[in-house]
């Protein structure tokens, strides 16, 4: 690097091929982390399915879980993955208010799946049920709540997207970026999928 | 190049050494406090130890081992060759003990027949193809050839298959929960990992001793393990398998001993500050000595009651082998079913065991 | 308001440690005091510690491994008197509490701040070149990846002064790790420098793929990759794998030392037998991760000496990428005695036994790339040999313990102990060194001094066998591992040779460091000045020495899976080319070093449990991290100008060289 | 500067909306989705579906909303610009059914091995 360097901006061709082909490099690198994260979710549902049975002197699933509340975030979270689909589709055509908008849809349906979540676990808590009492209830608080720090992460990123598509408008880089936002918060959707049936629904079978 | 060419050979040489030639251990020697260090007292020709097959066959069934008699001799040839016999693990005094090392010495073999060629190809074609032999055949650019392709991945498969055959036929035979056949009937022992000391339950004769595992020889001996609290394992080398000892579960080990004796039992999972003292003394008596031996422990004092039991959990290691006349009766189940994991457990138990041990 | 740190932490009445903090603490001041006087602060900020050149990064990791090795080396060789004192009653020199924190850091520091950085290090510096990149996909992340490695190195190292380390062997089984045994912080230590080295490994495998996958040359398609690029596309699959089921594992063992959960408790439901399983998901494949490359340098460097491609490059290939696949199926080998059902046991033993098939395959296609080849004694040939002797040894005994029967017996015994010194040493240490000593000309431009690297080879070669085969035979008596003192008088010969092994061992790692000052004093002697200085084969020996920091200054196309030596026979090698084209290269930033130094500040907050700094540390990472995002000037051209200066130089360096292509080959391209 | 960059980016948008799909398929995906979490809740909460079959159920449909919001929102699928994708999705999955299936088969298989013995908990309680 001892070399002087100028920064010089070369033609626009040049330019451009090499923006898209970082652009799918970075989607590629960001798809593979999504992979390497649904291995951490890997972990947490062997985890839970070999501890689940193990309730100690707690409760077991069906006495604590509300099948409606849960639908509730279900639905939350769905609308969002809609919206948010929606936002991309408008930022691709380059129009920016709709795309605000609806991604602070998308925020706020996330930001209430998750207040729903912090109080079902405040709730648990308060009852004398959280995560210490048993390994049944230490395997659904982390797998739950590892779902759920990933959703705030998310909502943190889209706050700051929010932010970038106001400052800088939708060119390249925002836009890599919107879609790998976009790839994490539909893989989130994947994970309670998951979540919902082999957490929720199982006790109730 | 010459430094090269002198050290390879000796290298060689060296290597051979350390494999072939055992130096002549003096520990030979009867020392008073023998039966401290677990060293049977041998006859000082020390011949190779015959495999048992002359004595009354134990386990019953002559399938268990694969009958290759070319093989089987070259095994034999080996093990005298490799392990002199004073090695623990080639100087077996049980039959879980002999037919594992039968299996040691049989894959090493079968896995020799394959290094000893490879490592003398390497060095052979290492010096025989170095740059300064310039009549050595060069051909720069041969990098491939199909014969030698199936032939290195056949070979490799073919002695895997083979291995595999073997695998699953020992592991189900050496199975640690398989229970020994035998015309005489099992002596039950319960055995608890505490905090670096052994605690052995006699459960049918009441009895139960630490440190010291009195046990009667050409009797299968059937085994149920737990820990109080950190894991270990439970391992006598002379007599085979070891297994693991875990808290809140029981597992299962069925030994022999061939012979009478005094051997070495240890933990071999590393549990902690008191890890390296935690050894006890396996002693292998005719039938008569044994009942004896229980005799006299039940006319002795020691009564390991549940409270008893909380003082002894309680960490400390070195402690001096002792005996109890009496125990509490499924004290053994007890200490299994102390930590229950589900509803069906015994909340008030569990409780009542870890605070008191506080 | 310091949660549980005290002054009462530091290990005031440990003479052992009092000592070498004072060793460490002089070396340390005369290191930053030479650094202030010969005024290099400029210096290092500029060209180290914010470059985000592969080859720099690359070299980091390498000289972070070498420093870790020293520490590792001195945890063993303590081990190794300790155990050859404390015979019959003697109780050595080592208390327990003190040997048992010895024995983890040795394992922990070997295997995650030696062989982990040794291979990243390889890995960032081979790879881009031989598939003719300019650099990583990710140069940020690739820096920021290598800083968080050295916050996990100075975590370890820091357990050692301030509280002490974990005290549960290597892989830290519960119940004894949990906090009811491990009340100390020895166990955090543990788990937040290897969560935090480990995020970095897991970005430098995601990167290291993405390199791979997306930014070879044109024309080299898969087939017509170099061996390494290919162990290491397997290596970096394997990372990504299995390095998020470490992370997990780790976080649910800190969810029940720091939150109270009952996983691996033994009360209110918890199974540790959970941990094991999940701990060897990812350490059998780990150890894969750590051999592979090695596979692959000593593919690169027989097939280099003995003047000869690699013998079946397509079964090398098929090979590697089996092993990759199968690793996944075997990890139960390392608890066939926790008590699992013979079906179990047989399944995965026999599955150990077919992995052992590829990684023979691999050492006969070595040997037949020797055969009837002109193979030069360089020291990194003799590295490979030593390897191949060594390895087979250790690839039989690992068979052998591959079988349930046997390893009832040699589970955890010093058998097993031989057994993955001698794959690892034998393998990752002796591939690792012949590695170093085989590009190093590339990263510095001159070669490295070779009487010394030969006599560390024959000191590790001599040290490793005296070293290791008396464990053999301990294992074969009966002898456990991480023992502190013993009474049976049997084993004291056999571990008093084990020290003489290990006091030559040290004597290797003396040759070696020797060497390094030795090879910089007499660099001007020793220059490469074609860049290609064994007349070797792939593609990074076709750019000069030192590479220049764009690596290439034209692309090259790619026709041939040896796309250098083709060139040379063909002549075509070191031409000219007619022009230049601005060069789009990554900018310096100290934004992974700043990113990294916060997160030394959360996980020292966190292991002492002070809550407030590691609230700001986390928040301090979140917002140098989102103002990266808001930084659009981090990359730059070089203008074509300044790659014609820079090239200009190289050819006319080039012409003063008669022979820059050896003249053996020009025979080849007359017959 | 930034209006002829995003005009530049719309003009490179079209290029690439089939393979992202449009409000359509979006829409269909959310339906989809929609009816199948219904199913899966319904299967559990309402007596229709006799108990026996309900686990096979709600893991069927699981599995089937999982791949309906792969297709439609991850856009996965065989087209050129999504094969390499698929394909790591492919693997990532091969590799979770290893571990956890393998896991679970593992930790079973040790349960039942390290039952405590036949002597049932309420013999031993009544022994203290």
């Amino acid at each position: 690097m001892s070399s002087t360097t100028l920064s010089m901006t070369p033609d626009h061709a040049t330019h451009d091929h090499a923006s898209h082909d970082a652009s799918s490099t970075t989607k590629l690198g960001f798809w593979v982390y999504v992979m390497s994260d649904c291995l951490i979710f890997a972990v947490l549902f062997a985890t839970f399915g070999v501890l689940a049975g193990n309730t100690a002197n707690g409760p077991a699933g069906h006495d604590i879980f509300s099948l409606p509340y849960v639908a509730t975030e279900t639905m939350l979270l769905l609308l969002s993955s809609f919206t948010f689909g929606a936002g991309m589709l408008s930022a691709r055509s380059g129009r920016r208010a709709p795309v605000l908008g609806w991604l602070i849809v998308t925020l706020l349906l996330g930001a209430t799946f998750v207040g729903m979540e912090i109080h079902e676990f405040a709730a648990l808590i308060h009852d004398g049920t959280g995560p210490d009492v048993s390994a049944f209830l230490s395997a659904y608080f982390t797998l739950v709540g590892t779902h759920g720090l990933h959703v705030s992460l998310g909502i943190l990123w889209l706050g700051v997207m929010l932010h970038q598509i106001y400052h800088y408008g939708l060119d390249e880089v925002v836009m890599r970026r919107l879609s790998c936002l976009s790839l994490f918060w539909h893989f989130l959707d994947l994970v309670w999928i998951c979540v919902f049936t082999f957490v929720y629904l199982r006790e109730f079978v | 190049m010459d430094f090269v060419r002198v050290t390879l050979p000796s290298m060689y040489g060296f290597c051979c050494w350390l494999v072939c030639a055992q130096p002549r251990q003096q520990s030979m020697h009867i020392a008073p406090n023998q039966h401290m260090r677990g060293l049977p007292p041998s006859n000082a020709a020390c011949p190779m130890r015959q495999h048992p097959s002359h004595h009354v066959r134990i386990s019953g069934d002559q399938s268990h081992r694969v009958r290759l008699p070319p093989l089987r001799w070259a095994t034999l040839g080996v093990t005298s060759l490799l392990a002199g016999c004073h090695l623990v693990l080639f100087d077996p005094r049980g039959d879980i003990g002999m037919q594992e090392r039968h299996l040691i010495v049989l894959a090493l073999v079968i896995m020799l027949s394959v290094v000893i060629p490879v490592i003398a190809l390497t060095l052979f074609f290492f010096w025989r193809y170095r740059d300064t032999n310039k009549n050595a055949t060069y051909a720069p650019n041969w990098a491939h050839s199909t014969a030698i392709e199936v032939v290195v991945w056949g070979i490799p498969c073919v002695i895997v298959l083979f291995l595999s055959v073997l695998i699953w036929g020992t592991t189900h035979k050496l199975d640690p929960y398989r229970p020994l056949t035998s015309n005489t009937s099992p002596v039950k022992v319960q055995v608890v990992a505490l905090n670096w000391k052994w605690l052995f339950i006699y459960p049918d004769y009441g009895i139960a001793t630490v440190n010291q595992l009195e046990i009667p020889a050409n009797t299968p001996i059937n085994f149920q393990l737990t820990a109080d609290s950190i894991m270990n394992s439970f391992f006598i080398p002379r007599l085979g398998s070891q297994v693991y000892t875990m808290a809140g579960m029981q597992t299962q080990l069925h030994l022999i001993a061939d012979e009478p004796g005094v051997y070495r039992g240890m933990s071999s999972a590393f549990s902690g500050p008191g890890f390296s003292d935690m050894h006890f003394q396996v002693k292998a008596t005719s039938d008569a000595d044994f009942r004896a031996w229980v005799a006299s422990v039940r006319h002795g004092q020691g009564d390991l009651t549940h409270d008893a039991y909380l003082a002894l959990a309680r960490p400390s290691s070195n402690n001096p082998p002792t005996a109890y006349a009496q125990v509490d009766n499924g004290l053994f189940e007890q200490v299994v079913n102390q930590y229950p994991s589900s509803m069906s457990g015994m909340p008030g138990m569990h409780s009542a065991m870890n605070r008191a041990k506080e | 308001m310091f949660g549980k740190l005290s002054l009462d932490a530091i290990p005031f009445n440990e003479p052992i440690i009092m000592g070498t903090l004072l060793v460490v603490s002089i070396l340390a001041a005369a290191l930053l005091g030479a650094i202030t006087y010969f005024r290099q602060w400029g210096y290092l900020w500029r060209e180290w510690l914010t470059s985000v050149d592969h080859k720099r990064i690359g070299t980091m990791y390498i000289i972070l491994a070498l420093v870790m090795l020293l520490r590792g080396f001195s945890d063993a060789i303590m081990m190794r008197a300790q155990q050859a004192i404390a015979a019959s009653g003697n109780a050595g020199y080592l208390p327990p509490h003190h040997y048992d924190q010895i024995f983890t850091a040795h394992g922990v520091i070997m295997i995650f701040f030696v062989a982990t950085p040794l291979i990243l290090g390889l890995m960032n510096v081979v790879v881009p070149l031989q598939i003719g990149a300019r650099d990583v996909a990710f140069p940020f992340l690739n820096q920021l990846s290598f800083w968080l490695s050295v916050v996990g190195a100075v975590l370890v190292m820091l357990s050692m002064f301030v509280g002490d380390f974990a005290a549960t062997g290597w892989v830290a089984y519960p119940p004894l790790s949990e906090l009811g045994y491990s009340p100390t912080v020895g166990v955090d230590y543990y788990i937040w420098s290897l969560q935090v080295s480990g995020l970095g490994t897991l970005l430098t495998g995601i990167n290291l793929l993405v390199t791979i996958l997306r930014m070879r040359a044109p024309g080299m398609n898969l087939m017509k990759m170099p061996v390494f690029t290919w162990t290491a596309l397997i290596t970096n699959v394997l990372i990504i794998a299995v390095f998020p089921v470490l992370t997990a594992t780790l976080a649910l063992l800190t969810a029940d030392r720091y939150l109270g959960m009952h996983f691996f408790t033994n009360e209110a439901g918890g199974n540790a037998m959970m941990y094991i399983n999940l701990i060897w998901v990812w350490g059998h494949p780990e150890v894969y991760i750590l051999i592979l490359p090695c596979f692959g340098a000593f593919s690169e460097i027989i097939a280099t000496f003995s003047g000869k491609p690699l013998f079946g490059y397509k079964s090398m290939v098929y090979a590697t990428a089996s092993i990759g696949i199968l690793s996944f199926f075997v990890w139960l080998h390392h608890f066939f005695t926790m008590g699992s059902g013979a079906n179990v046991n047989a399944f995965f033993g026999i599955m150990t036994s077919i992995i052992s098939i590829p990684t023979g395959v691999k050492l006969f296609n070595w040997l037949f790339t020797m055969f009837r080849g002109r193979v030069r004694y360089h020291q990194s040939t003799l590295w490979t040999i030593g390897f191949m002797c060594t390895f087979a040894i250790g690839g039989m005994t690992g068979v052998l313990l591959a079988v349930p029967g046997a390893d009832f017996v040699l589970h955890n015994s010093l058998f097993l102990v031989a057994h993955f010194h001698n794959v690892i040493i034998g393998g990752v240490v002796f591939g690792s060194l012949a590695a170093i000593s085989f590009w190093f000309p590339k990263v510095f431009g001159f070669t490295l001094h070779e009487g010394w690297g030969k006599a560390s080879f024959w000191c590790w070669l001599i040290g490793f066998y005296l070293a290791f085969m008396p464990l053999y035979i301990l294992g074969f008596d009966g002898m456990t591992r991480r023992m502190n003192h013993y009474d049976n008088p049997d084993w004291h010969p056999w571990l008093v040779v084990a020290f003489v092994g290990a006091v030559v061992i040290f004597m290797g790692i003396l040759s070696t460091l020797i060497m390094f000052f030795v090879s910089v004093r007499q660099r001007h002697e020793n220059r490469d000045l074609t860049g290609d200085p064994w007349n070797a084969r792939s593609l990074e020996w076709a750019t000069s020495s030192p590479a220049p920091f764009y690596n290439f200054a034209v692309i090259p196309t790619i026709t041939s899976l040896e796309q250098h030596w083709e060139n040379k026979v063909t002549g075509h090698a070191y031409e000219k080319p007619d022009h230049y084209e601005p060069i789009h290269m990554p900018r310096n930033t100290g934004d992974g070093f700043i990113i990294a130094a916060f997160s030394l500040g959360l996980s020292f907050a966190l292991v002492w449990h002070i809550w407030a700094l590691a609230l700001v540390s986390l928040a301090a990472i979140l917002v140098t991290f989102v103002a990266r995002t808001y930084n659009r000037n981090t990359d730059y051209y070089v203008p074509a100008s300044e790659v014609a200066r820079i090239e200009n130089e190289r050819f006319a360096r080039l012409a003063t060289i008669t022979q820059v292509v050896p003249p053996s080959l020009r025979q080849h391209e007359a017959a | 500067m930034s209006t002829s960059l995003s005009h530049h980016a719309t003009a490179h948008a079209h290029a690439d909306a089939e393979a992202h799909g449009d409000m359509k398929s979006y829409f269909i995906g959310f339906v989809l989705s929609l009816a199948l979490t219904a199913a899966s809740f319904g299967t559990v909460m309402s007596p229709i579906v006799p108990h026996a079959w309900r686990l096979g159920s709600i893991v069927a449909l699981c599995v089937a909303q999982l791949l309906v919001q792969l297709s439609y929102f991850l856009h996965l699928g065989t087209a050129k610009s999504q094969a390499q994708n698929t394909a790591i999705f492919v693997c990532t999955g091969f590799l979770i059914a290893v571990v956890v299936a393998g896991s679970l088969w593992v930790m079973h298989n040790a349960d039942v091995n390290m039952m405590p013995d036949s002597m049932s908990v309420q013999a031993a309680l009544h022994h203290v």
